[in-house]
């Protein structure tokens, strides 16, 4: 019987142990909060084919996010860290929309498609090109994704000669703002990626070999695992993914804008990595966790302004979040609600003689 | 004047074997070597400068190489410290923006400046044992735990205010960045030094005698070698990681206070990005991020670069504003491939 | 002696981790002026009974009294100010940092300019000279030293302090025999001094050489505590594994009479393999079914003929013929493709997954083989597993286990399966009964007589020349980063006979201490 | 203003011409710019770029702010006066902080020329002149026609810039003094999307769900958020122009597009092709003539989408 109980306890623990868990109660706390400000805030609409309404707006939002967040975690199960994704996004946007402004055809499903093709090609052949810098080359991440960064932002600049450009496509446009059964077609999409990724990773030794190189990489080489394909892989992942990020981000006004797009999105995906549980040494990951993490991300965000809440506090109110969330996923915070416990279970049995 | 960090010693007694002996000689210096390498390219691009626009060897322009970059000086000796122990700290630049306006806003509400210096130096002192102490108490990642911090400081600074804070005229802060002419030369052409270059020079020779002649120092750089095993040689590891970002934050302060004394105004929007300059510096100076080995002569060296580099885009004139950023990515990664080639030499030549 | 209260009294120590109970109700007295061992099998809570000493593990339940008073240390830092210094069974040092440093981390002399760095490196070249280690430069990079020269400057770090309890975890795992002698002479003064040294080995040999007293723990209970003289080393080995010796010895027994007669086309045939500063060309000729011991001194250059042979390090002269085609072998993974396997010395850098369960360190290789995206089922995954944690008796069985939380000897046996599990032709062991208890050694020696039988080849490392006189069927005999003998196995051949290869060739050259 | 150098003219510490080694009397600008920003930034600068050309005898050297940084904008400045370029021309990121800089140039008897924004305090010895749009006015304009088009009052909303900008603080002040006072425009709120078009987008989607798309106004402190707030407000199943109403500043042309478009309502240029302005100024200045203290560059506005259509054709940014 006491087994029983304590077998209980233990699986609580593990719901409370994954950290994602807090991620969790971090959004139900956020959304919880605007309801109170707005008692029909979680109301969904729906006309015309769609579906409307905060909640939908979270998930648009968050769409972008998810994508970056989930390549960001491959990599970072590896022991990597990409800080150019967000430079990725904004090669990858001035490259969609400089080349449907020079086509200059409203309505061509072929020019999209081949436009959208060319700009995830790019983006993924600067992501193949922090894998090689990385896996061959031998630098740390940080480094040469950094250079990545600096350099990514200033080829977007060279690409739309330092404008913002803008162009018109109504299939490109769609893709960003349209609807399938109700839902964003982004909203959709970023689940198929997470979806897809997560098959690819759980269902083949993938998550296996990406965990081994991140824990130890001397000791998988030697076990035979190919770091520098699988680094190389992951790398260009996350250019793609950050490729397909940047285009849908441009897309959804049909405008880059080279300084802005993309800018400081590394941080939230390497947030909602963190939030998710995965540690930035590398190793076990959670891709389902890096979700949550993005979610909590957009919630945020959309709260912040939902609530009105100055621009100048937004940074702290942000921090304060994360502090709070780092607080409760931290071991020592957890051993301390821990000890309080068992001293009550103490206290309990010492009531009952043995 | 980097070789000399690895201290003198005895000869060693008994004879020395003598295959391994000469390519380890080679390799203690060989660590040392990037940082030479940054020496050496500084010089070169000094020299390329002057022949090619002319006018960058003179008081002027060599004096305000260090006096407009001061406090990006003090911010690498900071990140030094902290990179060494294979952490990393992103809050540094937000630091310095709450720092300043905190500091400018006390100053104008009469208080005494040295009150608001000191107060301007602890609010970094403060934010670093913030860090410091997710870090270390709660387990969070560094690069977590400082971003919170940034973002914290940032909102700090622009709750505290959004318009530019501007020290009064006759505030003894100013002072701080007052010119002192060494040579009067020419018009401005006068070797001058402020007495915020002062304190970047003595806060790199202090940094300079901690992180090579103190314990303190030494468990920084045996952190960064392996902090399970600097724990079970019984080291100070707790103590020192706090330490290391108090340390952070208290070098941000007082950037703040050099940078904000000669701009005479503060705003919440200042620094953003300033530590991606610091760790460049860093790195460019030869220290690995994984921690472990550097020198932060070698990150004063990659903040003259950085400085130095800018100085040379803008005598240029002609460099197309996008290029900018990819000409410093493209000089990190020369530095960062050198030293990669130097670290791959070296491990053959110890084998 | 034993008049005097003893220095560290433990009473009743418990640890549990998630799982285990790593010590249950142990107790144990260390008198000062005695060297105190402390034995048991792997995983029988002798390094942690250690840690709980030092204060870096907490306990659950007991009392620890120094000096007779009570004590909890917070963890090494407090310990050593109570004048307890350890040496920890994995080599803790920093790489980075230079040799002299390491020893005097902590402890640096300092002047009025903070540390003094000439009288600094004079003390560390005055302990480190205890333990003949004279010669070394104090400047050079830690890394730059061999595995068994990193254990001996960890020793002198521990003495520094000049403490009255010097703790040495496993101290001679990888250490020759002068070394071992070195090291016993240090101990011995020491001891004279009235230091109290705790000591763990798994060599009984090194147990009847220096300990006064010893303190046996089984599966992290305490059996008992007796003087040397009284207990004989088959009652010693009994109290340890519990159960009797003689099932042991027919194990490890076996292989010295059978010898195999090579036939046919060789498994594998090496020309010329060499690599600048690490093997001199070497040939090499390996048939199938046959162990071949690399026997040598510390430093000889077996580990890097071995990694040459693996492709772990890249070759830079020399040519591979494996089953008569030649072939190029250049990584790990092209290694295992032509089923070759290699188990590296380095259990705890190079071997082990540590935050990956025993499952999927034991599937690793497989898995790798078969490339990604040809995943194991999770049946298959079970199978394996259970396979090899049976067959080479792995405790605890528990494949969902992470593998850091198995002690050393259980380690390397999930090592050893990760490794058959890639069904190998060739199998290099290096070192593979480093710091392992007599009963998972007699496994293991077990387990290579019987994957030769079945017509592995296997090369066979080890720092102990009768377990390589024991199992090989041909010795290569090594020396400064060359092939220096090979000998046929036989009755003729014993250690000594390798010792004296050895020495031979030393009297020619004048050849350096290390 | 202080009117450049008393007797000196162009080449007044006779370095840098003999340094080129040019035979006529090149004359070298440094031009401490912002870079990269946005369309009215883009504009302006490459105005003053194809102004100051080798052939019209200049040599300019463009020196652009990294991410808007004031720091990267000083070194520039600095190095410029130990080079001793001839004339500065200073686009400030910032107001404040320019002092000692400014002092360091008289010292070096080179002018300095502000382009666009101001210095604070506003020391007018400090400089020769300020070329500029006046951001007070032309926010005050946008007000003024608020004013008129909402006779019977409204909600709005302000999309700002990154809280802290000079610009910011001057277009929420031309807008408060006038808007403020009108108590039936009542103000719901405010928030930055950082100058950018998609960030409004996502603003005010959330913006017009919170106040149940209860908001009759928008003004957009520049061009691309108005772009982005006008997406949202069809997103959301409005139509701008007619549900919602915005303004915006800066006058480009995908803005006039809009504006004739009727997506935006209205559209206050700030007018940023000044450079032949700016040539005069440069000349007489070199010259030693006296200049005017600040140079108020005419702006237009344009209240309907005739007049977009009508100023669309020659646009020229
Ligand atoms: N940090 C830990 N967490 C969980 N279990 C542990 C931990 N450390 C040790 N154990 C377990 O405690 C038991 C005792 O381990 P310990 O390392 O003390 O053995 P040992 O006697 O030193 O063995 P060896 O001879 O192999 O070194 C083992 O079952 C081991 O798996
Ligand atoms: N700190 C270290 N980290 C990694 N590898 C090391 C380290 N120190 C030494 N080695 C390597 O470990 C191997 C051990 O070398 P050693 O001098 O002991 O000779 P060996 O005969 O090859 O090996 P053995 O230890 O089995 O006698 C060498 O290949 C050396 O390059
Ligand atoms: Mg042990
Ligand atoms: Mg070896």
């Amino acid at each position: 019987m006491t087994d029983m109980a304590s077998r209980i306890a233990g699986k609580r623990g593990a719901i409370v142990r994954n950290q994602a868990f807090w991620g969790v109660v971090a959004i139900v706390v956020l959304l919880a909060i605007n309801l109170i400000a707005d008692p029909g805030y979680l109301s969904i609409g729906y006309s015309d084919g769609r579906l409307s309404g905060n909640l939908i707006d979270i998930l648009r939002a968050a769409a972008p996010i998810l994508m970056i967040a989930v390549g960001m975690c491959l990599v970072v199960a590896t022991g990597g860290i990409d800080l150019s994704v967000g430079s990725i996004m904004v090669v990858a946007g001035a490259v969609t929309m400089e080349l449907l402004s020079s086509m200059n055809t409203p309505d061509s499903l072929g020019n999209a498609a081949l436009t959208i093709a060319l700009a995830l090609g790019i983006a993924t052949a600067l992501g193949a090109v922090n894998g090689i810098l990385v896996s061959v080359v031998g630098l740390q991440p940080f480094i040469s994704t950094l250079v990545m960064m600096l350099a990514g932002r200033g080829i977007a600049k060279v690409i739309t000669g330092g404008q913002n450009t803008t162009a018109d496509n109504e299939q490109v446009e769609w893709l960003a703002n349209g609807y399938i059964l109700g839902l964003p077609v982004v909203f959709l999409l970023s689940v198929v990626i997470v979806v897809l990724v997560l098959m690819l990773v759980r269902r083949s030794a993938l998550g296996l070999m990406l965990e081994a190189i991140g824990m130890d990489s001397r000791a998988s080489r030697l076990a035979g695992v190919k770091r520098r394909n699988l680094q190389l892989t992951v790398y260009s992942v996350s250019g793609l993914l950050a490729g397909i990020a940047g285009v849908f981000a441009t897309a959804s006004v049909m405008t880059v804008d080279v300084s802005r797009t993309g800018y400081q999105l590394e941080l939230d995906a390497i947030l909602a990595v963190v939030i998710g549980g995965t540690s930035l040494a590398g190793g076990k990951f959670s891709i389902g966790g890096a979700v949550i993490g993005g979610l909590l991300i957009a919630t945020l965000d959309k709260t912040v302004v939902f609530l009105g809440i100055p621009a100048s506090a937004t940074p702290a109110f942000k921090a304060i979040v994360i502090v709070a969330l780092c607080l409760l996923q931290s071991e020592r915070v957890r051993s301390l609600f821990r000890q309080r416990r068992a001293l009550r279970a103490q206290s309990q049995k010492e009531a009952v003689p043995a | 004047m980097t070789v000399t960090t690895r201290p003198p010693t005895g000869s060693a007694p008994g004879p020395a074997p003598s295959r391994p002996s000469i390519s380890d000689r080679l390799g203690a210096r060989l660590s040392a070597l990037p940082t030479v390498a940054a020496l050496l390219i500084f010089v070169g691009m000094i020299i390329y400068g002057e022949a090619a626009y002319g006018r960058i060897v003179q008081f002027n322009t060599l004096s305000n190489l260090l006096v407009n970059n001061a406090h990006l000086i003090i911010l690498a000796v900071a990140l030094t410290f902290v990179i060494l122990t294979g952490g990393i700290d992103l809050s540094v630049g937000a630091i310095i923006a709450f720092s300043s306006v905190a500091g400018v806003m006390l100053a104008n509400a009469g208080w005494h400046p040295v009150a608001a210096v000191l107060v301007m130096v602890l609010i970094g002192s403060a934010l670093g044992l913030v860090s410091g102490v997710l870090i270390q108490y709660f387990g969070v990642q560094p690069f977590i735990a400082t971003l919170a911090t940034m973002f914290l400081a940032r909102g700090l600074a622009s709750m505290l205010s959004t318009v530019p804070e501007r020290l009064a005229d006759d505030s003894a802060i100013r002072e701080l960045a007052t010119q002192i002419k060494i040579v009067d030369g020419d018009k401005v052409n006068d070797l001058v030094i402020t007495p915020g270059v002062i304190a970047s020079i003595v806060i790199v020779a202090i940094a300079f005698i901690v992180l090579h002649r103190t314990r303190f120092g030494r468990t920084v750089y045996a952190i960064g070698g392996s902090e399970q095993s600097a724990t079970l040689m019984g080291l100070p590891v707790t103590v020192t990681k706090l330490g290391i970002y108090v340390i952070s934050g208290t070098l941000a302060g007082v950037a703040a206070v050099v940078y904000t004394s000669r701009l005479g105004s503060a705003q919440n929007i200042t620094g953003i990005g300033w530590e991606l300059d610091a760790i460049a510096a860093v790195v460019i100076g030869g220290t690995l991020l994984t921690g472990g080995t550097g020198f932060v002569l070698g990150s004063v060296v990659g903040a003259l670069v950085l400085g130095l580099m800018n100085v040379l885009i803008t005598r240029d004139g002609g460099i197309r504003p996008e290029m900018t950023t990819i000409i410093t990515g493209g000089i990190l990664l020369v530095f960062v491939i050198l030293q990669r080639l130097v670290a791959a030499r070296r491990r053959q030549e110890q084998t | 002696m034993t008049g005097a209260p003893p220095i560290v009294e433990m009473k009743d120590i418990s640890i549990s981790f998630p799982g285990v109970k790593a010590l249950d109700e142990v107790d144990f007295r260390l008198f000062p002026g005695e060297v105190h061992t402390l034995m048991g099998e792997n995983g029988a809570g002798k390094s942690t009974l250690i840690k709980a000493l030092t204060g870096v593990y907490k306990i659950d339940s007991g009392e620890i009294l120094v000096s007779g008073e009570e004590r909890r240390f917070g963890g090494t830092a407090d310990a050593q100010a109570a004048g307890i210094a350890t040496v920890y069974q994995e080599v803790n040092l920093c790489a980075n940092l230079s040799i002299g440093e390491n020893v005097m981390l902590g402890h640096e002399v300092r002047g009025a300019l903070g540390i003094n760095w000439k009288a600094t490196h004079r003390a560390a070249a005055e302990v480190l000279s205890t333990l003949g280690l004279e010669h070394l430069d104090l400047r050079r990079p830690l890394s730059t030293l061999s595995l068994a020269v990193q254990q001996l400057v960890a020793i002198s770090r521990a003495m520094i302090t000049k403490p009255k309890v010097l703790i040495l975890d496993e101290p001679t795992s990888s250490l020759d025999a002068n070394e071992v002698a070195n090291l016993f002479t240090v101990i011995r003064r020491l001891r004279g001094q009235g230091v109290a040294i705790l000591f763990v080995t798994h060599f009984l040999d090194q147990v009847y050489a220096i300990s006064d007293r010893i303190t046996v723990l089984r599966n992290g209970a305490f059996v008992g505590e007796y003087p040397t003289r009284e207990l004989d080393r088959t009652t010693l080995i009994s109290k340890m594994i519990g159960k009797d010796f003689a099932t042991l010895r027919s194990l490890g027994s076996e292989r010295q009479s059978h010898h195999y007669e090579p036939r046919g086309e060789p498994l594998l045939k090496a020309e010329n393999l060499g690599r600048k500063g690490s093997t001199e060309p070497t040939d090499l000729e390996l048939h199938q079914g046959e162990v071949l011991g690399l026997a040598g001194l510390l430093g000889s250059g077996r580990t890097e003929l071995a990694r040459l042979l693996y492709g772990a390090d890249k070759p830079d002269s020399g040519t591979i013929w494996l089953r008569g085609k030649k072939t190029d072998i250049h990584t790990p993974t092209s290694a295992l493709g032509h089923r070759l396997a290699f188990s590296s010395e380095n259990r705890r850098d190079e071997g082990i997954i540590r935050d990956l369960t025993v499952r999927e360190n034991l599937v690793l290789a497989v898995q790798a083989k078969r490339g990604w995206f040809r995943p194991l089922s999770r049946k298959e995954q079970d199978t394996l597993t259970r396979k090899y944690l049976t067959e080479l008796n792995v405790r605890p069985a528990d494949p969902e286990r992470p593998i850091k939380f198995l002690s050393g000897g259980n380690q390397q046996k999930v090592l050893l399966g990760r490794w058959l599990a890639t069904e190998p032709d060739l199998l290099i062991l290096d070192e593979p009964t480093r710091g392992i208890d007599v009963g998972a050694k007699a496994e293991i020696q077990a387990a290579v007589a019987e994957l030769a039988a079945k017509g592995v080849a296997v090369v066979f490392i080890s720092s102990e020349l009768e377990e390589v006189v024991r199992l090989s069927d041909r010795i290569i005999v090594m020396k400064d980063h060359r092939k220096l003998a090979e000998l046929e196995n036989g009755p003729h051949v014993t250690a000594e006979t390798i010792v004296a290869v050895i020495a031979d060739e030393g009297d020619d050259e004048e050849g350096d201490s290390e | 203003a202080c009117g450049g150098g008393d007797d000196d003219t162009a080449s007044g510490d006779g370095g840098s011409n003999e340094g080129d080694g040019g035979g006529d009397e090149i004359v070298t600008v440094g031009f401490v710019a912002v870079g990269p920003e946005g369309g009215w930034r883009q504009a302006n600068e490459a105005n003053v770029q194809d102004t100051f050309t080798e052939e019209a005898g200049f040599e300019l050297k463009y020196a652009p702010a990294t991410n808007l940084d004031q720091r990267s904008q000083i070194d520039a400045f600095t190095s410029f006066v130990d080079e001793g370029v001839d004339v500065i021309l200073l686009s400030a990121t910032e107001g404040a902080g320019w002092e000692d800089s400014l002092r360091r140039a008289q010292e070096a008897e080179i002018p300095v020329i502000l382009v666009d924004r101001g210095i604070e305090p506003d020391d007018t010895s400090l400089y020769v002149t300020r070329i500029a749009p006046d951001n007070y006015e032309v926010s005050t304009a946008v007000a003024d026609w608020a004013v008129s088009a909402f006779p019977d009052g409204g909600n709005y909303f302000v999309l700002e810039g990154p809280a802290g900008v000079s610009v910011v603080n001057e277009r929420n002040k031309g807008w408060d003094d006038t808007v403020g006072s009108v108590s039936n425009l009542v103000k719901v709120g405010a928030q930055t999307a950082n100058w950018s078009t998609e960030e409004a987008k996502s603003v005010f989607e959330t913006v017009l769900r919170a106040n149940n798309n209860d908001i009759q106004l928008v003004f957009a402190q520049n061009d691309e958020m108005g772009l982005g707030a006008a997406i949202a407000v069809e997103e959301a199943g409005l139509t701008p122009g007619v549900d919602v109403q915005i303004a915006t500043i800066d006058g480009t042309k995908p803005a006039l597009e809009a504006l004739s478009e009727g997506r935006l309502s209205f559209v206050a240029e700030y007018n940023p092709l000044f450079g032949e302005t700016l040539l005069e100024v440069v000349d007489k200045v070199l010259n030693g003539e006296e200049v005017e203290p600040y140079i108020i560059v005419p702006s237009e506005t344009f209240d309907s989408p005739e007049a977009a259509t009508a100023a669309l054709p020659d646009r020229k940014y």
